[in-house]
């Protein structure tokens, strides 16, 4: 076990990683809400700032003990340990708990902070159509229940842990968890009115073009502690390449974005290079740890080429992703964990495709149930005369600007 | 030649648009306004205090045509409003105009309007 | 009394301006527009998708004066836009005012109107 | 049928609305503006340099009325504005309307205007 | 004393939680902007930014030693040990400072940005219609002396102390005296022209959602370093307990006000959640090492809710704070520091009250004094003419958002 | 060589400097965007995602070896170790690299974020006119090799370092040798249109004060990296002396540029006091270790006031320099460097001069040469129509504001 001072100083680094993580959500609103209109704005941020909340108080209520359940009562599929947090007691809580890594306390909210990531990511997908509270309700089980029973097949020492599946900081286990969600949700919503017209696609842009690009330096600052928490120590040798992975795969994914955006757009997209960065990030996260370098570059440069044709596909079979969450969290994400098989020789491609389907089974096949539930029972879209007027007036009665002229149409 | 003011509602502006160009008419200008007639005023609640907005967002057109396309421009704004069978739909206000230009031809009168 | 309305070019304004002071036209309004015309459409391209912009920005001015100033606000309107021979260089309307009030003194008629 | 264009300093909307209201003119639009008039100039500074801002921020008020509510609509206006004493209250040009639809019904002339 | 490992640890967590604490001044900053009208956003830009620097330096010249005074001269109320900073030599500033927690300078810096803090809070109460000057008179005077010497009182182990009253980070010692300020200084300005109307209430809507929402982010994110760096140490077990309560406490505080957004106002207002939030952090603060998470929810969960009455009562009184600061700061600061005294069976509900009056008459009653003085002596308020045009122009000469159409009115 | 504890400590340290130095790029983003022109956002944002990855990719390419080249070839000019990341193996990379004080990986990335400082002040300097591949081709050559080579001479252990010249962070090795490009480019540039007219100097406001403020404070945020990470370990004592002469510096900014902006241009001018802020940030940023805590505040002091006669003087000589950068960075960048010659015993003021001059001329040549030939083949200024239109349209075909009414003359 390690001395009380690697302790302090491990533990002490799990916490700062919790604090970015959880900025990443700020990143995320900002985001969300640059790419998308005016008139959706209010309901947006209540979104977002609801989903925290949601994520915490869900983790804490049963969501952590879902996903390291300890034991599994179904296989290695499911396994419970209780409502509530289960403290352990003196030292058991503390140096003793994971060898002197981190506290009992340290592990929960580290966790907790990730687990709202995966509702905030289906947040943007659905983004300026969904009705609010069958969001909250949506985002309330997926957070609660599908996130950490999915998390504890390998996370929680479940079957793909055994299988030899590897999701460094989750690639997998997070983003494409949320992104399925995502897929499933906006496909059940069907597109915004306007975006695909019979004289064909019409661009609805996003309003705020500097809060986008600091929603994606704030992911992009938080995913060091996304990532480099991920480490789950302080080791010096580990988290500091865990840093340089993640900033080359990043710094790569605009320089495939930005190839894509001018060869094949023929255009410098901003929308589509901060797509790119937040693509190289989610590309390196399955195996920040176990990539070189120079492999780093490869598959940030990948996932931002593929990022940009991936957001117009989507758009080609009409489903509408206003911020492109599915190609970036979704398509990266995979893409990143079989590039674990493909990159590292430890690792099986076969595995990892594996572990990919079974994710995808699950996280869809539950997404589904829950949003096509929510739909027959209370619906799920807001109506056209709201989705014109807008989010804000319609669910909020708020404006997001007051005082600025807005013009409301082209 | 006239100048046709019409005040609508945002969303319309784009199949307006449509409408007008069916019907040759190409030139116009838009800008936003504010407008208080009959609408239901929107109910705005900040801060635990409710407010009513009376004052709503319309989109005001204006289209300088010949005598001869007046009817054709009223009868296109009117089909796309006509739709909708609420109030606040709009008006449309014509009035005369004495003389127009076009600034980088300096054309006058009827040739220059369109 | 007639009103000028005139929709022109954003970077214009500055010119015109001095333009209409050197005539002694010292007051005016304006506001922003946005024109449809036989100007070329802004090409906009967001997220791989190209759309055209055949709305674009204007400022309209609107003049009022006595009628032997008419053509001096015009003539300086035009002298500005000409420079340049584009097209979108913009329209001039002239309409009859009935009536004129200069709020502060109740004033009426051509006195009120500069 | 009258088209009342008047252009006042934005605090004074609200009691303006009121003051039509009054009066049984419930039906306007307001759009924002900038004047240039005697107004004294705003003086602005940013990094250094001094500007002077001589387009001020208006309210450009459009009520459209029959012949005989023109002189209680001016006196609203009026009313309010000649509270203040100063320079840069406004200006009301009351222009000839030679047809008003009201859309959703097609109603016109004096009947739709209201 | 502690090795030189930990010392190294606990005081780089002292140093980082330092700049956590000072990114909270961006926070107050951005939602204090989000929160009010276009025509007054340089104005309280350019408050933050001078009441940032404030801080600091009156800190340096007097602050510090008032606070922590070493012995005091008028029984436990009043001490000083001289002004500027008294650097101990050697190891005496180092290791030995703090039996190896931290260094003087780090003890200095950390502080110092708890001190701005006070005055920030009373920046958002007076917005929109205080003089520039005496805002920022009333700033230096109430930081360099009545924040510290209140301050020396329970942290600089005056009278409060010794008799046992108990506030962690500072619900009392920080956010109330800041609050009563705010609560002082607004009624003395009195309500911003047309809120409170003959013919009733009437909004004054902030101008930018997004910007209200980073505010509030970036606050939640500081506070770790608030509550976190307030156990003094890195202690893996205290400071990963208090991330727990003030997580738990603000998600609470954000459901609270959801709730009572949702059944009693019918409405879904971010703006309510916003400072439902706050309220939470606030709430929590003053016992976040020693309230159980179970009851950290609860706390929030409660400060949620009585924001949101406080916000409407303090309406109806005509005490007119655009922000809601009054009612995040003081009222969830009091019930905070109460709350302690509920829940935790070490502390005495009569002494946690017996503090909370006491700082509440020194509070009120100098701000009173220095304010009335300042308003008698220069004016506190700008004259109507400007306060329509608004503080930008009036007092700035200048535009917070030059190019875009803003119309001032309804 | 220090234990593995302190080695972790010294680590984290480093790697959280990292971070915070990354996250200055947003806070330059931000400022820059927020001072300029709404036409011109995009296009702003663009560069200054391109230009961190940009820097990180170069810097591995090369950067690195040529800043740290262990042995040089021409004198003490000019050494390059090679292509790539030359990992050390083993312990070698890890506790051994520095003594305990870093990992090979730290140490690179957090060089990394730097470099790409450099190319970012002069994006500021040339905004809302230059050519955006004009601009990347010089930021790229810039930062792969002028930056780095300069660099070696001082912290590469080249002549400079020899001579006693002293730079504790970069006063000069970052922030001059960015403002002397900034200086170059925006002179061969030429102003914006608009800005020297007949009639006199006319101001070009920016759009957005808070983004303005938001990106101001985030740089202080991240400066406590990048002067707080250049002590390269946690020694508590070095560290918490830095964030303390780094704090008082910068609010002594802000009190010289506001007494001077209401002195001398009788205005509270909100963009001087930000400018004035970053200039006390940078005036320190060269004796952050070794200024006393009252000398911080003189040469804050003096910065500010600074920062405001240089941009009214380059304003004079028809420098157009839309947010100050050549002001902050080149000026207050010489003066901190002077000020280490003037106010610490240990050091010479001949031999910072002669540092100064050295890196002026060499980045000023290495400026003029790569951009007057950027500017002879390709160009590197928009057309006159470009420029009235704005870069959003012109090169991105895209707009920062959609829906918001804007008005694009006076
Ligand atoms: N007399 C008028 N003068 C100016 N604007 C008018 C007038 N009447 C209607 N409008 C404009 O038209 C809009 C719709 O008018 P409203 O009377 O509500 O429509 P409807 O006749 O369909 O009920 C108003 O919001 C206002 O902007
Ligand atoms: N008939 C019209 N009615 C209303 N606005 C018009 C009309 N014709 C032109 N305009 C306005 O003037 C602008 C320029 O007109 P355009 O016809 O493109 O100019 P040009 O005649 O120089 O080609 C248009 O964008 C539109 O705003
Ligand atoms: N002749 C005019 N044509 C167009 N707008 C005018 C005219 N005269 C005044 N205005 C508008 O009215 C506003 C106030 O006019 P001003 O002459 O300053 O008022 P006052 O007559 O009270 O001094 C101006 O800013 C401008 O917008």
């Amino acid at each position: 076990m390690n001395s009380l001072e690697l302790f302090t100083v491990n533990n002490l680094w799990m916490l700062v990683a919790t604090i970015l993580v959880f900025i990443m959500h700020l990143g995320f609103s900002a985001l969300e809400t640059g790419l998308t209109r005016t008139k959706n704005t209010v309901n947006i941020l209540f979104k977002n700032v609801s989903i925290i909340s949601i994520g915490i108080l869900t983790y804490a209520l049963c969501g952590f003990n879902l996903m390291y359940p300890g034991d599994f009562s179904f296989g290695q599929f499911f396994g419970f340990a209780g409502w509530g947090l289960n403290v352990p007691v003196g030292n058991a809580g503390l140096i003793e708990y994971a060898n002197g890594q981190y506290t009992y306390y340290t592990d929960f909210i580290f966790q907790a902070m990730f687990a709202a990531t995966a509702a905030t990511i289906v947040s943007g997908a659905v983004a300026e159509r969904i009705k609010l509270n069958s969001f909250l309700l949506f985002s309330f089980l997926y957070v609660a229940f599908v996130y950490p029973i999915a998390g504890s097949w390998k996370w929680g020492g479940g079957f793909l842990h055994q299988m030899g599946f590897y999701d460094f900081a989750g690639s997998t286990l997070v983003h494409s968890v949320g992104g399925w969600a995502a897929l499933i949700c906006a496909y059940l919503l069907g597109p915004r009115i306007g975006k695909y017209t019979k004289v064909g696609l019409k661009p609805i842009m996003g309003h705020n073009m500097p809060l986008a690009a600091i929603g994606v330096f704030l992911l992009w600052f938080g995913w060091y502690g996304f990532n480099g928490g991920s480490v789950l120590s302080a080791d010096p040798g580990a988290v500091s390449y865990v840093f340089v992975t993640t900033s080359l795969s990043a710094a790569a994914g605009i320089v495939g974005s930005l190839l894509t955006s001018i060869f094949y757009l023929k255009t410098n997209d901003l929308s589509m290079i901060l797509n790119g960065t937040l693509a190289g990030l989610v590309g390196i996260t399955a195996g920040a740890d176990v990539i070189s370098p120079m492999n780093a570059i490869y598959i940030g440069f990948i996932s931002g080429i593929l990022v940009v044709f991936s957001i117009i596909f989507f758009d080609k079979i009409k489903i509408d992703d206003p911020v492109g969450a599915i190609s970036v969290h979704l398509v990266c994400g995979i893409w990143g964990t079989l590039a674990v098989g493909i990159f590292s020789t430890s690792y099986s491609f076969v595995i990892q495709l594996i572990g990919i389907l079974s994710y995808g089974f699950f996280s869809s096949l539950s997404a589904f149930l829950i949003f096509y539930t929510i739909k027959v029972l209370i619906g799920v879209r807001v109506t056209e005369e709201e989705e014109i007027i807008g989010l804000d007036i319609a669910e909020h009665e708020m404006e997001s600007y007051s005082g600025f002229q807005i013009f409301t149409v082209e | 030649m006239k100048l046709i003011i019409a005040i609508v509602q945002p969303e319309e502006l784009p199949e307006i648009k449509e409408e007008l160009l069916k019907r040759k008419i190409f030139k116009f200008t838009v800008s936003n306004a504010l407008g208080q007639g009959k609408e239901i005023p929107l109910q705005e609640v900040y801060r635990g205090i409710a407010h009513e907005i009376t004052l709503l967002k319309k989109v005001r057109l204006e289209i300088a045509v010949n005598d001869d396309y007046v009817d054709a421009a009223v009868e296109a704004i009117c089909k796309v409003a006509n739709k909708y069978q609420e109030k606040g739909r709009g008006k449309i206000f014509i009035l005369p105009i004495e003389e127009c230009i076009r600034i980088r031809t300096n054309e006058k009168g009827k040739e220059a309007i369109g």
